[in-house]
Protein backbone atom coordinates (compact mmCIF):
# COMPACT_ATOMS: atom_id res chain seq x y z
CA UNK A 1 0.00 0.00 0.00
CA UNK A 2 0.94 3.62 -0.27
CA UNK A 3 1.03 5.69 2.78
CA UNK A 4 2.06 9.47 3.81
CA UNK A 5 3.78 10.20 6.62
CA UNK A 6 3.77 14.18 7.65
CA UNK A 7 7.47 15.61 8.96
CA UNK A 8 7.91 18.21 11.54
CA UNK A 9 10.86 20.31 12.91
CA UNK A 10 14.29 18.83 12.22
CA UNK A 11 12.77 15.88 10.31
CA UNK A 12 11.30 18.32 8.09
CA UNK A 13 14.59 20.09 7.25
CA UNK A 14 16.54 17.21 6.73
CA UNK A 15 14.50 15.59 4.46
CA UNK A 16 13.53 19.27 2.85
CA UNK A 17 10.04 18.12 2.90
CA UNK A 18 6.99 18.32 4.79
CA UNK A 19 5.59 14.82 3.80
CA UNK A 20 7.47 11.56 2.18
CA UNK A 21 5.18 9.18 0.66
CA UNK A 22 6.52 5.82 0.83
CA UNK A 23 5.26 2.02 -0.49
CA UNK A 24 5.11 -0.58 2.10
CA UNK A 25 3.34 -3.84 3.05
CA UNK A 26 -0.09 -4.05 4.21
CA UNK A 27 -0.57 -4.33 7.76
CA UNK A 28 2.68 -3.37 8.49
CA UNK A 29 3.66 -1.95 12.60
CA UNK A 30 4.80 1.14 13.03
CA UNK A 31 8.15 -0.50 14.53
CA UNK A 32 8.79 -2.10 10.61
CA UNK A 33 7.54 1.80 9.70
CA UNK A 34 9.92 3.31 11.57
CA UNK A 35 13.05 1.08 10.41
CA UNK A 36 12.39 1.62 6.75
CA UNK A 37 12.11 5.46 6.93
CA UNK A 38 15.48 4.92 8.12
CA UNK A 39 16.20 2.71 5.42
CA UNK A 40 14.96 5.20 3.26
CA UNK A 41 16.77 8.41 4.96
CA UNK A 42 19.49 6.99 6.84
CA UNK A 43 20.10 11.14 7.99
CA UNK A 44 16.82 11.00 9.55
CA UNK A 45 17.92 7.89 11.40
CA UNK A 46 18.71 8.63 14.98
CA UNK A 47 15.92 11.23 15.09
CA UNK A 48 13.53 8.27 14.07
CA UNK A 49 14.96 6.44 17.09
CA UNK A 50 13.71 9.17 19.23
CA UNK A 51 10.54 10.33 17.42
CA UNK A 52 7.04 8.65 18.08
CA UNK A 53 4.57 8.11 15.33
CA UNK A 54 0.89 9.74 15.27
CA UNK A 55 -2.02 8.04 13.51
CA UNK A 56 -4.82 9.86 13.45
CA UNK A 57 -3.66 12.04 15.80
CA UNK A 58 -2.76 9.83 18.59
CA UNK A 59 0.39 8.70 19.62
CA UNK A 60 0.89 4.90 18.63
CA UNK A 61 3.56 2.03 19.97
CA UNK A 62 5.87 0.13 17.56
CA UNK A 63 3.32 -2.79 17.88
CA UNK A 64 0.26 -0.42 16.25
CA UNK A 65 -0.83 -1.65 12.83
CA UNK A 66 -0.74 0.86 9.85
CA UNK A 67 -3.84 1.02 7.47
CA UNK A 68 -4.28 2.65 4.50
CA UNK A 69 -6.41 5.11 5.51
CA UNK A 70 -4.70 6.01 8.93
CA UNK A 71 -3.20 9.91 8.91
CA UNK A 72 0.24 9.40 9.95
CA UNK A 73 3.02 11.85 10.95
CA UNK A 74 6.67 11.46 12.38
CA UNK A 75 6.67 13.16 15.93
CA UNK A 76 10.44 14.00 16.76
CA UNK A 77 10.48 15.09 20.79
CA UNK A 78 8.37 18.17 21.39
CA UNK A 79 9.68 21.21 22.59
CA UNK A 80 6.66 23.32 22.67
CA UNK A 81 5.97 26.27 25.60
CA UNK B 1 -10.74 28.99 24.74
CA UNK B 2 -8.48 26.69 23.01
CA UNK B 3 -6.12 28.43 20.08
CA UNK B 4 -2.85 28.22 17.70
CA UNK B 5 -2.24 31.52 16.43
CA UNK B 6 0.63 32.84 14.23
CA UNK B 7 -0.17 36.49 15.77
CA UNK B 8 0.94 37.81 18.72
CA UNK B 9 -0.74 36.35 22.05
CA UNK B 10 -3.13 39.27 23.39
CA UNK B 11 -2.83 37.96 27.12
CA UNK B 12 -5.57 40.37 28.46
CA UNK B 13 -7.86 38.44 26.34
CA UNK B 14 -6.49 34.54 27.57
CA UNK B 15 -7.02 36.25 31.16
CA UNK B 16 -10.54 37.71 30.40
CA UNK B 17 -11.74 34.92 28.96
CA UNK B 18 -11.89 32.61 31.88
CA UNK B 19 -12.84 35.35 34.24
CA UNK B 20 -16.44 33.59 36.11
CA UNK B 21 -18.43 35.14 39.04
CA UNK B 22 -17.65 31.69 40.35
CA UNK B 23 -14.02 32.28 40.74
CA UNK B 24 -12.49 33.69 43.90
CA UNK B 25 -8.86 33.25 41.74
CA UNK B 26 -6.93 33.26 38.42
CA UNK B 27 -3.67 31.94 37.47
CA UNK B 28 -2.20 33.75 33.97
CA UNK B 29 1.20 32.37 32.65
CA UNK B 30 2.76 33.21 30.10
CA UNK B 31 6.15 31.96 28.61
CA UNK B 32 7.97 34.10 26.07
CA UNK B 33 11.41 34.34 24.34
CA UNK B 34 14.26 34.27 27.21
CA UNK B 35 17.67 35.93 25.50
CA UNK B 36 20.14 34.22 27.43
CA UNK B 37 20.29 30.36 28.26
CA UNK B 38 23.44 30.09 29.84
CA UNK B 39 25.83 31.61 27.83
CA UNK B 40 24.60 31.28 24.49
CA UNK B 41 22.33 34.22 23.35
CA UNK B 42 18.86 33.53 21.49
CA UNK B 43 17.51 36.29 19.26
CA UNK B 44 14.48 34.60 18.75
CA UNK B 45 12.33 31.48 18.55
CA UNK B 46 10.05 29.78 15.72
CA UNK B 47 7.99 26.89 16.58
CA UNK B 48 6.06 24.63 13.76
CA UNK B 49 3.24 22.63 14.78
CA UNK B 50 1.16 19.49 13.87
CA UNK B 51 -1.97 22.01 14.19
CA UNK B 52 -5.15 19.09 14.46
CA UNK B 53 -3.03 17.33 16.66
CA UNK B 54 -1.92 19.65 18.97
CA UNK B 55 -5.75 21.15 18.79
CA UNK B 56 -7.16 17.83 19.85
CA UNK B 57 -3.97 16.95 22.59
CA UNK B 58 -4.68 20.10 23.94
CA UNK B 59 -8.56 19.79 23.89
CA UNK B 60 -7.42 16.36 26.07
CA UNK B 61 -5.38 18.00 28.46
CA UNK B 62 -7.98 20.49 29.16
CA UNK B 63 -10.64 17.88 29.88
CA UNK B 64 -8.18 16.09 32.06
CA UNK B 65 -7.32 19.24 33.76
CA UNK B 66 -11.32 19.81 34.44
CA UNK B 67 -11.65 16.43 35.51
CA UNK B 68 -8.76 16.59 37.99
CA UNK B 69 -9.38 20.19 39.69
CA UNK B 70 -12.76 22.08 40.20
CA UNK B 71 -12.27 24.99 37.17
CA UNK B 72 -14.13 27.14 36.07
CA UNK B 73 -12.40 28.14 33.11
CA UNK B 74 -9.40 27.37 31.55
CA UNK B 75 -7.77 28.56 28.33
CA UNK B 76 -4.39 27.36 26.52
CA UNK B 77 -3.30 29.45 23.04
CA UNK B 78 0.21 28.73 21.77
CA UNK B 79 1.83 31.15 18.74
CA UNK B 80 3.44 29.39 15.82
CA UNK B 81 6.13 31.57 13.51
CA UNK B 82 9.02 33.69 14.76
CA UNK B 83 8.29 35.29 18.26
CA UNK B 84 10.66 38.04 19.04
CA UNK B 85 12.78 38.21 22.57
CA UNK B 86 10.23 39.34 25.28
CA UNK B 87 7.45 38.19 22.92
CA UNK B 88 4.84 35.44 23.81
CA UNK B 89 4.60 32.00 22.61
CA UNK B 90 2.74 30.79 25.01
CA UNK B 91 -0.42 31.75 27.59
CA UNK B 92 -2.46 29.77 30.01
CA UNK B 93 -5.15 30.58 32.12
CA UNK B 94 -7.00 28.93 34.79
CA UNK B 95 -9.79 30.39 36.87
CA UNK B 96 -11.15 28.38 40.07
CA UNK B 97 -12.78 29.13 43.37
CA UNK B 98 -9.83 28.77 45.29
CA UNK B 99 -6.23 29.64 44.70
CA UNK B 100 -4.23 26.59 45.03
CA UNK B 101 -6.23 24.68 42.57
CA UNK B 102 -5.55 27.76 39.70
CA UNK B 103 -1.82 27.48 40.52
CA UNK B 104 -1.79 23.70 40.54
CA UNK B 105 -3.79 23.50 37.62
CA UNK B 106 -2.22 25.81 35.14
CA UNK B 107 1.45 24.34 36.17
CA UNK B 108 0.57 21.11 35.25
CA UNK B 109 -1.62 22.29 31.79
CA UNK B 110 2.32 23.81 30.63
CA UNK B 111 4.50 20.48 32.14
CA UNK B 112 1.90 18.24 30.28
CA UNK B 113 1.79 20.33 27.20
CA UNK B 114 5.89 20.39 27.02
CA UNK B 115 5.86 16.49 26.80
CA UNK B 116 2.60 15.71 24.70
CA UNK B 117 1.86 18.39 22.14
CA UNK B 118 3.21 17.88 18.85
CA UNK B 119 4.61 21.49 19.01
CA UNK B 120 8.62 22.08 18.65
CA UNK B 121 10.75 25.29 18.99
CA UNK B 122 13.90 26.22 17.29
CA UNK B 123 16.94 28.52 18.58
CA UNK B 124 17.63 30.59 16.56
CA UNK B 125 20.90 31.95 18.20
CA UNK B 126 22.72 35.38 17.70
CA UNK B 127 26.04 33.58 16.01
CA UNK B 128 23.64 32.75 13.37
CA UNK B 129 23.16 29.49 13.97
CA UNK B 130 19.44 27.78 14.61
CA UNK B 131 18.75 24.47 15.95
CA UNK B 132 15.46 22.60 16.32
CA UNK B 133 15.08 21.40 20.02
CA UNK B 134 14.02 17.83 20.23
CA UNK B 135 14.53 17.19 24.36
CA UNK B 136 16.76 13.98 24.51
CA UNK B 137 15.81 11.47 27.16
CA UNK B 138 12.31 13.38 27.04
CA UNK B 139 9.37 11.43 27.98
CA UNK B 140 8.23 10.25 24.55
CA UNK B 141 4.21 9.81 25.07
CA UNK B 142 2.49 6.69 24.37
CA UNK B 143 -1.23 5.77 23.51
CA UNK B 144 -3.53 5.79 26.87
CA UNK B 145 -1.03 7.76 29.08
CA UNK B 146 -3.31 10.58 29.06
CA UNK B 147 -5.10 9.18 31.70
CA UNK B 148 -6.04 9.93 35.48
CA UNK B 149 -3.47 7.71 37.30
CA UNK B 150 -0.79 9.81 35.89
CA UNK B 151 0.15 13.73 35.76
CA UNK B 152 -0.45 15.43 38.75
CA UNK B 153 2.24 13.39 41.06
CA UNK C 1 5.35 47.33 41.43
CA UNK C 2 3.77 47.58 44.73
CA UNK C 3 0.93 49.35 45.52
CA UNK C 4 -2.09 49.55 47.43
CA UNK C 5 -5.32 51.64 45.58
CA UNK C 6 -8.62 51.84 45.85
CA UNK C 7 -9.18 51.84 41.89
CA UNK C 8 -9.99 49.07 39.69
CA UNK C 9 -6.94 46.87 39.17
CA UNK C 10 -5.14 47.16 35.90
CA UNK C 11 -4.29 43.04 35.42
CA UNK C 12 -2.77 44.21 32.04
CA UNK C 13 -0.60 46.71 33.85
CA UNK C 14 0.52 44.71 36.42
CA UNK C 15 1.54 41.81 34.08
CA UNK C 16 3.67 44.33 31.51
CA UNK C 17 5.31 45.98 34.69
CA UNK C 18 7.27 42.35 35.03
CA UNK C 19 8.40 42.18 31.47
CA UNK C 20 11.81 41.40 31.14
CA UNK C 21 13.77 40.12 27.69
CA UNK C 22 15.49 37.75 31.14
CA UNK C 23 12.29 36.12 31.35
CA UNK C 24 11.08 32.74 29.90
CA UNK C 25 8.43 32.71 32.49
CA UNK C 26 5.43 35.18 34.11
CA UNK C 27 2.72 34.22 36.12
CA UNK C 28 0.12 36.73 37.30
CA UNK C 29 -2.36 35.91 39.80
CA UNK C 30 -5.60 37.45 40.57
CA UNK C 31 -7.85 37.51 43.26
CA UNK C 32 -11.31 38.32 42.84
CA UNK C 33 -14.82 38.49 44.42
CA UNK C 34 -16.36 35.09 44.08
CA UNK C 35 -19.83 34.68 44.51
CA UNK C 36 -20.86 32.17 46.98
CA UNK C 37 -18.80 30.91 49.74
CA UNK C 38 -20.78 27.30 50.43
CA UNK C 39 -24.22 28.26 50.68
CA UNK C 40 -23.76 31.68 51.14
CA UNK C 41 -24.00 34.64 48.11
CA UNK C 42 -21.60 37.44 48.35
CA UNK C 43 -22.76 40.20 46.65
CA UNK C 44 -19.31 42.30 46.78
CA UNK C 45 -16.13 42.66 49.41
CA UNK C 46 -14.94 45.58 51.37
CA UNK C 47 -11.35 45.95 51.79
CA UNK C 48 -9.67 47.93 54.66
CA UNK C 49 -6.05 48.03 55.08
CA UNK C 50 -3.75 49.73 57.72
CA UNK C 51 -1.81 51.47 54.66
CA UNK C 52 1.84 52.65 55.48
CA UNK C 53 2.42 49.28 57.58
CA UNK C 54 0.87 47.38 54.81
CA UNK C 55 3.32 48.56 52.10
CA UNK C 56 6.39 48.18 54.34
CA UNK C 57 5.22 44.52 54.81
CA UNK C 58 4.36 44.04 51.32
CA UNK C 59 7.83 45.25 49.90
CA UNK C 60 9.55 42.80 53.14
CA UNK C 61 7.72 40.16 51.25
CA UNK C 62 9.08 41.20 47.57
CA UNK C 63 12.63 41.18 49.17
CA UNK C 64 12.73 37.98 50.89
CA UNK C 65 10.57 36.39 47.52
CA UNK C 66 14.02 37.80 45.60
CA UNK C 67 16.15 36.35 48.03
CA UNK C 68 14.62 32.39 48.17
CA UNK C 69 13.97 32.83 44.06
CA UNK C 70 15.77 34.28 40.96
CA UNK C 71 12.90 36.57 39.80
CA UNK C 72 13.88 39.15 37.27
CA UNK C 73 10.48 41.59 38.14
CA UNK C 74 8.09 41.18 41.13
CA UNK C 75 4.82 43.69 41.68
CA UNK C 76 2.14 43.11 44.07
CA UNK C 77 -0.81 45.35 43.63
CA UNK C 78 -3.80 45.02 46.33
CA UNK C 79 -7.11 47.12 45.93
CA UNK C 80 -9.31 48.61 48.84
CA UNK C 81 -12.45 49.58 49.08
CA UNK C 82 -15.82 47.98 47.67
CA UNK C 83 -14.91 45.15 45.14
CA UNK C 84 -18.06 44.21 43.21
CA UNK C 85 -18.80 40.07 41.87
CA UNK C 86 -15.77 39.10 39.40
CA UNK C 87 -13.67 42.53 40.54
CA UNK C 88 -9.87 41.86 41.67
CA UNK C 89 -9.23 42.70 44.67
CA UNK C 90 -5.55 41.63 44.15
CA UNK C 91 -2.61 41.01 41.50
CA UNK C 92 0.53 39.25 41.73
CA UNK C 93 3.27 39.18 38.85
CA UNK C 94 6.39 37.52 38.83
CA UNK C 95 8.54 37.17 35.79
CA UNK C 96 11.41 34.30 35.86
CA UNK C 97 13.90 32.50 33.91
CA UNK C 98 12.39 29.12 34.01
CA UNK C 99 8.46 28.47 34.94
CA UNK C 100 8.93 26.67 38.08
CA UNK C 101 10.23 29.70 40.10
CA UNK C 102 7.48 31.99 38.77
CA UNK C 103 4.78 29.52 39.61
CA UNK C 104 6.31 29.20 43.76
CA UNK C 105 7.06 32.55 44.13
CA UNK C 106 3.84 33.60 42.97
CA UNK C 107 1.99 31.45 45.22
CA UNK C 108 4.57 32.07 48.08
CA UNK C 109 3.78 35.86 48.17
CA UNK C 110 0.07 35.29 47.50
CA UNK C 111 0.23 32.71 50.87
CA UNK C 112 2.24 35.08 52.79
CA UNK C 113 0.63 38.30 52.45
CA UNK C 114 -2.53 36.79 53.33
CA UNK C 115 -1.06 36.06 56.44
CA UNK C 116 1.50 38.91 57.16
CA UNK C 117 -0.01 42.39 55.47
CA UNK C 118 -2.79 44.12 57.42
CA UNK C 119 -5.44 44.43 54.90
CA UNK C 120 -9.27 43.01 55.92
CA UNK C 121 -11.88 41.79 54.20
CA UNK C 122 -15.63 42.37 55.11
CA UNK C 123 -18.45 40.29 53.53
CA UNK C 124 -21.57 42.12 52.59
CA UNK C 125 -23.69 39.31 51.90
CA UNK C 126 -27.05 38.74 49.65
CA UNK C 127 -29.12 38.78 52.80
CA UNK C 128 -27.82 42.43 53.73
CA UNK C 129 -25.33 41.09 56.63
CA UNK C 130 -21.69 42.06 56.87
CA UNK C 131 -18.71 40.16 58.70
CA UNK C 132 -15.04 40.79 58.89
CA UNK C 133 -13.30 37.77 57.84
CA UNK C 134 -11.03 37.49 61.31
CA UNK C 135 -9.85 34.32 60.68
CA UNK C 136 -9.88 31.97 63.91
CA UNK C 137 -7.00 30.02 64.62
CA UNK C 138 -5.07 31.92 61.69
CA UNK C 139 -1.05 32.31 62.05
CA UNK C 140 -0.60 35.40 64.09
CA UNK C 141 2.46 37.47 62.34
CA UNK C 142 5.31 37.60 65.58
CA UNK C 143 8.29 39.91 64.83
CA UNK C 144 11.13 38.63 62.89
CA UNK C 145 9.29 35.80 62.02
CA UNK C 146 9.57 37.37 58.78
CA UNK C 147 13.06 35.34 57.83
CA UNK C 148 14.59 33.11 55.57
CA UNK C 149 14.40 30.17 57.45
CA UNK C 150 10.53 30.04 56.87
CA UNK C 151 7.75 30.47 54.05
CA UNK C 152 7.93 28.32 51.38
CA UNK C 153 8.17 24.87 53.67
CA UNK D 1 1.57 58.86 79.26
CA UNK D 2 -1.32 59.49 76.78
CA UNK D 3 -1.14 57.40 73.46
CA UNK D 4 -3.21 56.91 70.10
CA UNK D 5 -4.21 53.55 69.42
CA UNK D 6 -4.88 53.12 65.91
CA UNK D 7 -7.99 50.60 64.78
CA UNK D 8 -9.09 49.16 62.10
CA UNK D 9 -12.09 46.59 60.46
CA UNK D 10 -13.95 45.06 62.99
CA UNK D 11 -11.68 46.52 66.14
CA UNK D 12 -12.85 49.79 64.29
CA UNK D 13 -16.26 49.05 63.29
CA UNK D 14 -17.32 47.57 67.34
CA UNK D 15 -15.51 51.04 68.86
CA UNK D 16 -16.81 52.89 66.02
CA UNK D 17 -13.59 54.79 65.93
CA UNK D 18 -10.37 54.55 64.11
CA UNK D 19 -8.01 55.32 66.85
CA UNK D 20 -8.07 55.29 70.67
CA UNK D 21 -6.48 57.41 73.25
CA UNK D 22 -5.74 55.97 76.65
CA UNK D 23 -3.98 57.43 79.93
CA UNK D 24 -0.79 54.51 80.69
CA UNK D 25 1.95 53.95 82.60
CA UNK D 26 4.81 54.42 81.14
CA UNK D 27 6.82 51.55 79.79
CA UNK D 28 3.70 49.75 79.53
CA UNK D 29 3.92 46.20 78.23
CA UNK D 30 2.23 45.37 75.24
CA UNK D 31 0.14 42.83 77.23
CA UNK D 32 -0.75 45.18 79.81
CA UNK D 33 -1.92 47.45 77.34
CA UNK D 34 -4.00 44.63 75.24
CA UNK D 35 -5.35 43.79 78.76
CA UNK D 36 -6.23 47.88 79.41
CA UNK D 37 -7.90 48.27 76.07
CA UNK D 38 -10.18 45.11 77.02
CA UNK D 39 -11.34 46.91 79.87
CA UNK D 40 -12.31 49.74 78.86
CA UNK D 41 -13.84 48.50 75.69
CA UNK D 42 -15.15 45.48 77.08
CA UNK D 43 -16.77 44.56 73.62
CA UNK D 44 -12.90 44.45 72.05
CA UNK D 45 -12.30 41.80 74.50
CA UNK D 46 -12.93 38.78 72.01
CA UNK D 47 -11.13 40.26 68.93
CA UNK D 48 -8.06 42.19 70.89
CA UNK D 49 -7.32 38.19 72.51
CA UNK D 50 -6.58 37.22 68.65
CA UNK D 51 -5.12 40.30 67.79
CA UNK D 52 -1.30 41.67 67.21
CA UNK D 53 -0.43 44.74 68.27
CA UNK D 54 2.16 46.68 65.65
CA UNK D 55 4.68 48.85 66.78
CA UNK D 56 5.84 51.29 64.30
CA UNK D 57 4.70 49.16 61.42
CA UNK D 58 6.35 46.19 63.19
CA UNK D 59 3.95 43.00 64.50
CA UNK D 60 5.24 43.24 68.30
CA UNK D 61 5.23 40.20 71.21
CA UNK D 62 3.64 40.86 74.57
CA UNK D 63 6.30 40.94 76.16
CA UNK D 64 7.26 44.71 74.26
CA UNK D 65 7.95 48.03 76.10
CA UNK D 66 5.66 50.83 74.69
CA UNK D 67 6.94 53.82 74.62
CA UNK D 68 5.05 57.17 73.54
CA UNK D 69 6.80 58.50 70.56
CA UNK D 70 6.00 54.76 69.25
CA UNK D 71 2.74 54.45 66.41
CA UNK D 72 0.64 51.58 67.76
CA UNK D 73 -1.80 49.72 66.05
CA UNK D 74 -4.21 46.91 67.05
CA UNK D 75 -3.79 44.10 64.44
CA UNK D 76 -6.91 41.63 64.19
CA UNK D 77 -6.70 38.46 62.19
CA UNK D 78 -5.65 39.66 58.99
CA UNK D 79 -8.18 38.77 55.41
CA UNK D 80 -6.52 40.75 52.79
CA UNK D 81 -5.82 38.96 49.30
Amino acid sequence: MKIQIKLFAAAREISDRGEIELEVADDISVGDLKKLVSMEYPKMKDLILRSAVSLNREFSTDECVVHVTDEIALIPPVSGG
Amino acid sequence: MISITSEAIDTKEVLESVKSDQAGASVLFVGSTRQFTGEKETVRLEYECYETMALEKIQQLVDLAQSKWDIQQCSVVHRTGLVGLGESSIAVAVSTGHRKESFEAAAWLVDELKIRVPIWKKEIWADGKTEWVHPAGGQQPKPGTLNHSQGAS
